[in-house]
């Protein structure tokens, strides 16, 4: 196997790029400490995170022991957060895998197919974008009951569309693009137009869609948590808020409530920024401006 | 004194993996009423030369070198808003017609008189009336000031930018391959409404062309860009009956013709130069046919024989020294 | 303004709001449980009883005559009786919803004027210093959920230093009538608006601030600068109006996603509006609450987004005269 | 950028004044706008609040429901606080007789009562209220109110003849508002179809306004006929959360918590806080593992119920979920109480008895995974511990049950949910939602009801008995109660029922909690905390108590 | 003439649009006639050229004749046989000797595909090759072909870094190396530097001498259509005004349409006198009128009758006809 040089300079320059976006830089920085994180929290963990501590550590600050404080179990919070980095990543990229792939996928069709398909289709998520959708998670949610799967499928009921709609005005411009007609005239039939000349095309907005549906699953999970609609017997940051809420202890244990906000908002933050860096990145013209 | 003397120019465009000299030392001037066509293929840097005059060049690109100027004074010394003075009343842009060159949401009319009220005519009415008979000088009916951009064809449209650009009745006119993207009788009609414009308002302009035919029917003057050099400069006439340099020759070798006799045209082999780290050398040798040995070692010098310029080894006596 | 494009958009939001009474409809009978059941607390209630319920409520027929019957009530204004309340559910969210209005129109006028205008700022001037730090504060404000936000005001500003109220929409028992009324009620207003604000903020500058850069960069802003226009003009007329068109747009896709704002706001705060009275009902499982609730918000978003769509047609030229949205990529 | 520099000052300009003129205006204003009246300001929290004055269940079941009525209405007597034993009070009523049989009472009502509206209080009015109210809705259908005839024999006397012998202690037709005839009439059908909005009572409070989820304003009835009130107006408080509502207490906002009391874990922000004092007294509520026999599991075994009961460590529990707040419990009667049997089973923590017990009885881990299979093989010992979602302790409490079942090698699962399916799973335990749950009541003083938690479901029980929970013995026990005429004998019976279900355990009761109650000593004294803290539907106490300072 | 000499033939081919056409206030709905009744052959080996400004429907034509859009009414017959009456399957097959080359270099070509990639994708769906030996060959062979040399520095190289003419030249060898009978090139040098044009333009008489290949040559410029064509066809709204022999038409033009046409064009000769053009008036709304000569609102020498009769193409020369009621009147 030869060993492309244009595709080496090409993803050599993608990555140039990216590191040199200030804004891609820091969410990856911040993205790979939470990978890193979730993926070595049975080694980073003091004690197991669910384990309730003896009673005369309920409630205690930060100390040697726990590096993070206890919650009203005595159970470490520094524990319980890096475990919680994995509930949250988990249902970030499930979720957006689910969406994206319906998303693409109704997106496709509708957009390839156009016609009575193309109609029948956009009606359904025109529909969905306008249920509102905090409510509609809300209910969902009371109604299913409380689980982080079911926390999983109420977003990606509600997600799915906005990545539809994106990706068929992808295709409808893609499917105008003078490459497709030709390879149409060339012979190939509406399946390798769609996934070998449309589909690869419409990565950068699955990409970016992606990474905005894990930052979307993230909030919803703690807002919903926060509402008392979450998984109690899961640990993720959405539930020790949840906890620390329920507690009536929030004002007196800052240990407890900050960290799950700090990971929150800095998770999401970070894949913020991977999104706007891939997606400048990505914008026509920016490569040349930036002089690559 | 000339109306506008360039001097030197080079702009730059900083890129990663170095810098790509968009415009290269180029010279001209431009002299009352007389229009300066500017020819070469995309790419060539015509356009950043144009865009430096009105003080347009944007990140990464910068002017490293030179001096332009206008009316005896040089512009790269102007304040911002001394040049926003400048634009629209004392030199003016027609650009290619681009889909947007007009803002949508606005009517042409009140995007013809803005020229005037931001530059201190604050009469209304003074102002519509210039707007309406400038309407009627491109061949619009005034009534459609009140019209948006979006319900006119192009050709409609690239006259509106026209009015756009004259009313002022500006001192200085830069037509950026105005009439490119068109169809032939559109084009044909704009040609002639240019060439009109030009002679009632004594315009003095510089006309940016990929296109022989449109410098051979508007300009005077012609000077040839390549690879973000001036290779040569001439009379319209003696470049179409004698060009001296070997890309200028092969440029209208390989233009084709419907009148007169058919004849097997000369393509040019090769593309163009890319910018990005050229060779210290001649950007044509590659391409050019009568290339020596020495124009691939370095950079031809300007020469000037029977009062045309030319850069080109074949006419230099200087020896390469690299 | 285009009669045609206006009727086709009013039949487009009816068939929504059909579909959304279907879901609505349908939700609700998904419940696991009884929720009959759970409106007793007592467990001696017997199967009579809730037999009786059942017929009072509608809920003893076959699926399609329930929605039949759901559609006829719905026809008539009538939502059903709350579980919880007992009263029509109709009339406990009427008296909710001028609070909710007062609230969220607040909090949207402060977001989308000083969003735009950072927002604005932030694109005019890409790339700059003033970019990233307003970028970096938008995107900050943008994570932070909107609960947290409004917990961290309520400890700061009503628990550490007390200048404001810890919730409610007015002081309890005051007794205060007129100017002070007012101001009363603007005092318990800030706190909830803000945490709102704040996080609404974030997305209109982010909104705005790339649509300006997308207008900035359009041939027809070079065209003006030729012109010689003003930048200040420039940034105000040419390209403002232009980057509000999809800023409109946006907005019309986003209400249904703001709904989420009011309803943490108001759960932090204890503003009796909607979202409160939303977010009981959940917690007390009063569906026929929960159902009216949805359905207000639902149409609210319907109705918010037709009108965007023909504030839409009022900005947009292309719209007005050819009833055609040009497509803004 | 400096062109820009005037739209961001505007900005933070506008944002200044707005902040600031509010408060400035509105903070200003509220100080001087208070009244030289006294106002006790009592913090409840949402959950416990009350949407509309409808009388319906809440009035029963939400707390702020039973404050509200036993303030506006007069019943015909009430439970005393804790320092009268809580003997029964004359109300209404100023003295009873009682027959022979114990059957018929005859109240004498006082002559002095009248409503808001000055209409007279008369035995018409607690004939029509006891006629009407219990047929209104499920939740006034109580024992105590089972009467078989009424008679009104003068404006101030009405005798009761009940269903069954009642008394020892109290005297029945207990916890009922005494409602109005002339303005329940119309609605005698269905007393939910009147809006009530002013709760026109006889009480020693009146409703001045009422806002839903917001505050109930109550002001002093001047014309009570025990005379005026310690307090001028009283004002409920709603709080969106507890957080919140402690925060209020802290900064003044609020005098007293209404119900239930603050987090233990919160105490220490109370006590350093000038002219607060905190009131701890033992709650009403028992905690108890409630096992759900319908299931064909091990939970049918009585051997791994005691197994369970002594793998719990409840002192654990109470020192993690309740900080110390508590003591364990093991029988539905309280132990202050009079007829609470010492001399039943009970189970001490230990665990490795636990583990022996379940070894003994073939519940072995043959596979090897850490958890006890069950006895014949079919399975992990894996059962659901059903709890509230909603209630931290509660949350905290099943958490620690589950490890320290898990320690024994039975595996829990929580099953946390909101608490009306909560309620919704544990009344249906035949179908079998849950293997066992934590749960809680409070019997009261007057626990009679309480012993229909154990009575068969094929024996006219079901409904309380949560538990399918069947025991002939128990059942002929709780009739012989019911049937005697002394408060020996029924003492008796008492005992032998709490010794039946101390061996059979259906119930496994663990422990009690303390209610933690900071009032405003400061400005207001007469607080009265009883069993279940300051304020609680045994207790109006308070409220008629308070003073001013 | 035989059938097989005949690589294409059109006969009556129209393509009807439905658009929205205002009227005072009020939407209409009616047809745009974008191809309204074409009929014309293409011999093995020629070049038939089709000159017309935009929108006179030629784009509409070629996509017509490939059955990318399906015709509203007419046929298409391919050596003979009529491809509408083909299967999908069977018109996949036949799009092999029937292709096409695109005005946009940058658009027409994958961005996301090397070069080699490129023509591989074509091999792959006809299935060509059995190796990827065999395939680099072939791959090899054409890029030599269409003049891209040396083949290994272009074998990677993805559009993003080319030139519009190399990319011509690939899109070239992608339609080459099916082996064609017959190619559409629809303005495939209108997008490209001056420098570059007659390189692709003499790439494509030369393909045509030694494959005898049979050309559409579809523009709007005169001068590089009378370089490449041996016939020409004027199209002005959907309909042929105009046709015959390259130098015929352009030395002894009959319509007033070709008359504009041939005065309008631009040519680089400073010397030569810029004259009006013969037209009446140019921004006259035009519609698509049922009956009559389109041209007629333009057109400086139109009489009455115009507006009635739809103007037949008639041979005025040897393989000249034109389509115009006021050449049959002279």
């Amino acid at each position: 196997m030869r060993v492309n040089s244009y595709k080496l300079q090409k993803a050599g320059d993608f990555w140039a790029m990216f590191f040199s976006h200030r804004m891609g830089r820091t969410g990856f920085l911040i993205f790979c400490f939470f990978i890193f994180l979730a993926l070595f929290a049975p080694i980073l963990r003091t004690v197991p995170p669910e384990i309730s501590g003896s009673a005369d550590r309920i409630l205690t600050g930060p100390d040697g022991i726990s590096w993070l404080g206890t919650d009203d179990l005595a159970r470490d919070v520094w524990s319980q957060v890096i475990f919680g980095s994995r509930v949250s990543l988990i249902i970030g990229f499930v979720t957006a895998i689910i969406t994206v792939f319906t998303g693409t996928l109704v997106g496709l069709v509708a957009g390839f197919k156009g016609g009575i398909v193309d109609e029948i289709l956009m009606r359904i998520v025109d529909f969905f974008m306008m249920l509102p959708h905090l409510p509609l998670m809300i209910v969902l949610a009371a109604v299913m009951g409380a689980s982080i799967w079911n926390i999983v499928i109420v977003i990606s009921i509600v997600s799915w569309p906005s990545t539809a709609r994106l990706v068929r005005s992808q295709v409808l411009s893609l499917k105008e693009r003078p490459f497709v007609e030709a390879i149409r005239c060339l012979g190939a039939n509406d399946i390798t137009m769609m996934m070998s000349e449309i589909l690869p095309n419409v990565f950068p907005v699955m990409f970016a869609q992606g990474v905005l549906m894990v930052t979307e699953t993230i909030y919803a999970e703690s807002v919903l948590s926060f509402l008392g609609l979450g998984d109690p017997t899961t640990i993720s940051w959405g539930t020790m808020l949840h906890f620390c809420f329920e507690s009536g202890a929030m004002a007196r244990s800052p240990w407890w409530v900050f960290p799950p906000i700090v990971c929150i908002v800095s998770l999401i933050i970070s894949f913020s920024f991977l999104g706007t860096a891939v997606t400048d990145i990505l914008t026509p013209g920016y490569k040349e401006k930036m002089g690559y | 004194m000339s109306l506008l003397e360039v001097k030197n120019l080079c702009v730059d465009y900083e890129m990663r993996r170095g810098t790509a000299r968009a415009v290269n030392n180029v010279n001209f001037t431009l002299e009352k009423g007389e229009t300066l066509g500017l020819i070469g293929e995309s790419g060539c840097g015509k356009t950043t030369a144009a865009m430096s005059i009105l003080g347009f060049v944007t990140s990464p690109g910068r002017i490293a070198e030179g001096e332009v100027i206008f009316k005896g004074k040089n512009l790269r010394n102007f304040t911002d808003e001394q040049m926003r003075q400048l634009r629209g009343m004392s030199m003016s842009i027609v650009r290619q017609e681009a889909q947007n060159a007009l803002n949508p949401v606005l009517t042409v009319g009140e995007q013809i008189g803005e020229v005037l009220r931001e530059h201190g005519i604050r009469n209304k009415i003074d102002v519509e009336d210039r707007v309406d008979s400038l309407l009627e000088m491109v061949g619009i009916s005034p009534e459609r000031k009140k019209s948006y951009p979006f319900e006119f064809s192009g050709g409609m449209r690239q006259r509106v930018m026209i009015a756009l650009a004259a009313i002022a009745e500006p001192e200085l006119m830069i037509l950026d391959e105005p009439i490119t993207g068109l169809d032939v009788i559109v084009q044909r009609q704009l040609l002639n409404l240019l060439n009109d414009l030009k002679n009632k308002m004594n315009l003095t302009a510089l006309l940016i062309a990929h296109d022989l035919s449109v410098i051979a029917e508007m300009c005077s003057r012609v000077a040839v860009m390549y690879g973000g050099f001036i290779v040569e400069k001439a009379d319209v006439v003696d470049l179409y009956e004698k060009p001296l340099h070997p890309y200028s020759k092969a440029l209208i070798e390989s233009y084709p013709r419907i009148h007169g006799e058919k004849k097997k045209l000369v393509s040019i082999p090769g593309s163009p130069p890319h910018l990005l780290s050229p060779p210290e050398s001649c950007l044509f040798a590659e391409r050019c046919k009568k290339a020596t040995e020495k124009c691939f070692r370095c950079i031809p010098e300007e020469t000037i024989i029977d009062s045309r310029m030319v850069r080109c080894h074949l006419y230099s006596e200087e020896e390469c020294n690299v | 303004m285009n009669i045609k494009f206006v009727a086709r958009k009013i039949l487009a939001s009816f068939l929504t709001l059909l579909a959304i009474t279907f879901v609505n409809f349908a939700i609700f009978r998904m419940v696991p449980g009884d929720p009959i059941r759970m409106m007793f607390k007592d467990p001696r209630v017997s199967i009579e009883d809730i037999e009786a319920m059942k017929v009072k409520y509608g809920l003893d027929k076959p699926m399609m005559g329930q929605y039949i019957n759901y559609m006829k009530n719905l026809a008539k204004g009538e939502l059903g009786i709350s579980f919880w309340q007992k009263k029509p559910v109709g009339k406990v969210i009427a008296e909710r919803i001028p609070r909710t209005l007062g609230l969220i129109g607040l909090s949207l006028f402060l977001a989308v004027v000083i969003g735009t205008i950072l927002g604005a700022v932030a694109g005019w001037k890409g790339g700059s210093k003033t970019d990233s730090a307003i970028m970096g504060i938008s995107m900050t404000l943008y994570s932070v959920p909107s609960f947290a936000f409004g917990i961290l005001l309520m400890l700061a500003f009503a628990y550490h230093f007390a200048i404001f109220p810890l919730g409610g929409i007015e002081t309890p028992a005051s007794g205060f009538t007129g100017i002070r009324k007012i101001f009363d009620i603007a005092r318990h207003m800030v706190l909830p608006s803000f945490s709102i604000v704040l996080w609404y903020i974030g997305q209109y500058i982010l909104i705005t601030r790339s649509s300006m850069k997308d207008v900035l960069s359009q041939p027809y802003i070079v065209t003006a600068r030729a012109k010689g226009v003003r930048e200040r003009r420039i940034l105000t007329r040419h390209a403002l109006r232009n980057a509000f068109l999809p800023l409109i747009t946006i907005t019309g896709v986003n209400i249904a996603f703001m709904t989420g704002g009011i309803i943490e706001a108001e759960t932090v705060f204890s503003w009796p509006g909607l979202g409160r009275l939303f977010y009981d009902a959940v917690m007390k499982r009063d569906y026929p609450l929960l159902q009216g609730c949805f359905l207000v918000f639902a149409v609210a978003v319907v109705i918010l987004n037709f009108a965007v769509d023909l504030l839409y047609t009022r900005i947009d030229p292309r719209v007005r005269i050819n009833g055609e949205a040009v497509n803004e990529g | 950028m400096k062109k820009n520099l005037p739209i961001l000052k505007f900005i933070a300009a506008a944002l200044f004044i707005i902040t600031f003129s509010t408060t400035a205006f509105a903070g200003g204003a509220q100080e001087s706008g208070a009244a030289e009246k006294t106002r006790l300001n009592v913090a409840w929290t949402a959950g416990q609040s009350l949407d509309s004055l409808i009388i319906d269940e809440n009035w029963q079941y939400l707390e702020m429901g039973c404050t509200l009525w036993q303030l506006c209405y007069d019943q015909l007597w009430i439970m005393g606080d804790a320092e009268s034993g809580y003997a029964a009070q004359p109300m209404l009523a100023t003295h009873w007789d009682v027959s022979e049989d114990k059957r018929t009472w005859t109240f004498y009502l006082r002559d002095d009562a009248v409503f808001h509206d000055g209409t007279p209080v008369t035995a018409y009015d607690v004939e029509f209220t006891f006629e009407y109210l219990p047929a209104s809705d499920p939740a006034w259908d109580m024992v105590d109110f089972y009467y078989e005839s009424m008679t009104v024999i003068d404006d101030y006397t009405i005798e009761i003849t009940m269903v069954n012998p009642f008394g020892m202690p109290y005297p029945p037709m207990y916890w009922a508002p005494i409602l109005p005839k002339h303005i329940w009439e119309p609605y005698k059908d269905n007393f939910k179809s009147y809006e009530n909005d002013h709760m026109l009572g006889s009480g020693m409070y009146k409703i001045k306004e009422f806002k839903a989820g917001q505050y109930v304003w109550l002001e002093a009835n001047e014309d009570y006929w025990g005379g005026a009130p310690g307090v001028d107006e009283i004002v409920f408080k709603i709080y969106g959360a507890e957080d919140t509502r402690n925060m209020a207490i802290q900064n003044g906002e609020a005098d007293m918590v209404g119900y239930l009391g603050i987090s233990p874990l919160t105490i220490e922000d109370f006590e350093d806080v000038e002219g607060i004092d905190v009131l701890i007294s033992p709650d009403i509520n028992i905690y108890w593992l409630n096992f759900n026999l319908h299931q064909k599991n091990g939970i049918q075994d009585l051997e791994v119920r005691k197994a369970i009961m002594h793998a719990v460590d409840v002192e654990r529990i109470i020192e993690m979920a309740l900080v110390g707040y508590g003591e364990p419990a093991d029988s539905f009667v309280y132990k202050e109480l009079e007829w609470y049997n010492d001399d039943i089973t009970r189970y001490p923590y230990d665990a490795a008895r636990a583990e022996a017990i379940l070894d003994a009885a073939g519940y072995k881990d043959t596979d090897g995974d850490g958890v006890r299979n069950e006895k014949d093989g079919s399975g992990n010992m894996s059962y659901e511990l059903l709890a509230t979602a909603d209630v931290s302790e509660e949350v905290k409490a099943a958490t620690i049950i589950a490890e320290m079942l898990g320690d024994v090698g039975i595996d829990v699962q929580l099953k946390l949910v909101d608490t009306d399916t909560y309620y919704n799973y544990l009344y249906t335990p035949d179908e079998d939602y849950f293997d066992f749950s934590l749960s809680t009541e409070g019997p009261g003083p007057n626990g009679e009801w309480f012993w229909d938690f154990c009575r068969g479901w094929d024996n006219g029980g079901a409904g309380w008995n949560t538990a399918y929970y069947s025991s002939d013995e128990f059942d002929t026990a709780m009739d012989n109660m019911m049937a005697s005429n002394t408060l020996e004998e029924k003492n008796m019976y008492r005992k032998e029922m709490q010794k039946i279900i101390s061996e059979d355990i259906p119930y496994g009761i663990i422990f009690r909690k303390e209610i933690i109650c900071p009032v405003n000593t400061a400005e207001f004294t007469g607080y009265t905390a009883t069993m279940g803290g300051t304020s609680n539907w045994i207790n109006p106490w308070s409220f008629l108590n308070i003073e001013a300072k | 003439m035989s059938d097989n000499e005949l690589v294409l033939k059109v006969r009556n081919l129209k393509k009807y649009f439905p658009v929205k056409q205002k009227e005072g206030k009020r939407n209409k709905k009616a047809m745009l006639r974008a191809v309204d009744g074409l009929n014309f052959d293409v011999k093995r080996g020629e070049i038939l050229g089709f000159v017309g400004e935009s929108g006179c429907g030629k784009s509409t034509m070629s996509r017509t004749i490939l059955r990318l859009i399906s015709p509203t009414g007419g046929k298409v017959y391919h050596c003979g046989e009529d491809i509408a009456a083909m299967s999908d399957e069977e018109m996949r097959k036949r799009r092999r000797s029937m292709q096409m080359i695109f005005q946009d270099p940058f658009g027409s070509i994958n961005p996301r595909r090397s070069v080699s990639e490129t023509i591989r994708m074509v091999l792959k769906i006809h299935k060509i090759c059995d190796s990827r030996a065999e395939e680099d060959s072939v791959i090899r062979n054409i890029l030599e072909e269409v003049g891209l040399t040396p083949v290994e520095s272009y074998w990677d190289k993805f559009p993003a870094m080319m030139s519009g003419g190399q990319l011509q030249r690939v899109s070239m060898a992608r339609v080459l190396v099916l082996k064609p009978e017959f190619i559409i090139a629809d303005e495939p040098v209108s997008m490209l530097d001056v420098s570059v044009r007659i390189g692709i333009l003499d790439l494509l008489l030369s393909m045509r001498e030694k494959h005898n290949l049979s050309f559409i040559y579809i523009t709007h410029d005169l001068a590089t259509a009378r370089y490449v064509c041996d016939r020409i066809a004027i199209m002005y709204m959907g309909r042929i005004v105009e046709t015959g022999p390259t130098e015929e038409i352009l030395g002894n033009p009959q319509h007033p349409y070709t008359k504009a046409l041939i005065a309008a064009v631009p040519e680089p000769d400073p010397t030569r006198e810029i004259n009006e053009l013969p037209l009446k008036d140019w921004t006259a709304e035009v519609g698509g009128e049922d009956s009559g000569c389109r041209f007629y609102p333009r057109c400086p020498v139109g009489i009455d009758s115009c507006l009635l009769k739809t103007p037949i193409l008639t041979e005025t020369a040897e393989g000249h006809k034109t389509a115009c009621l006021s050449f049959d009147k002279l």
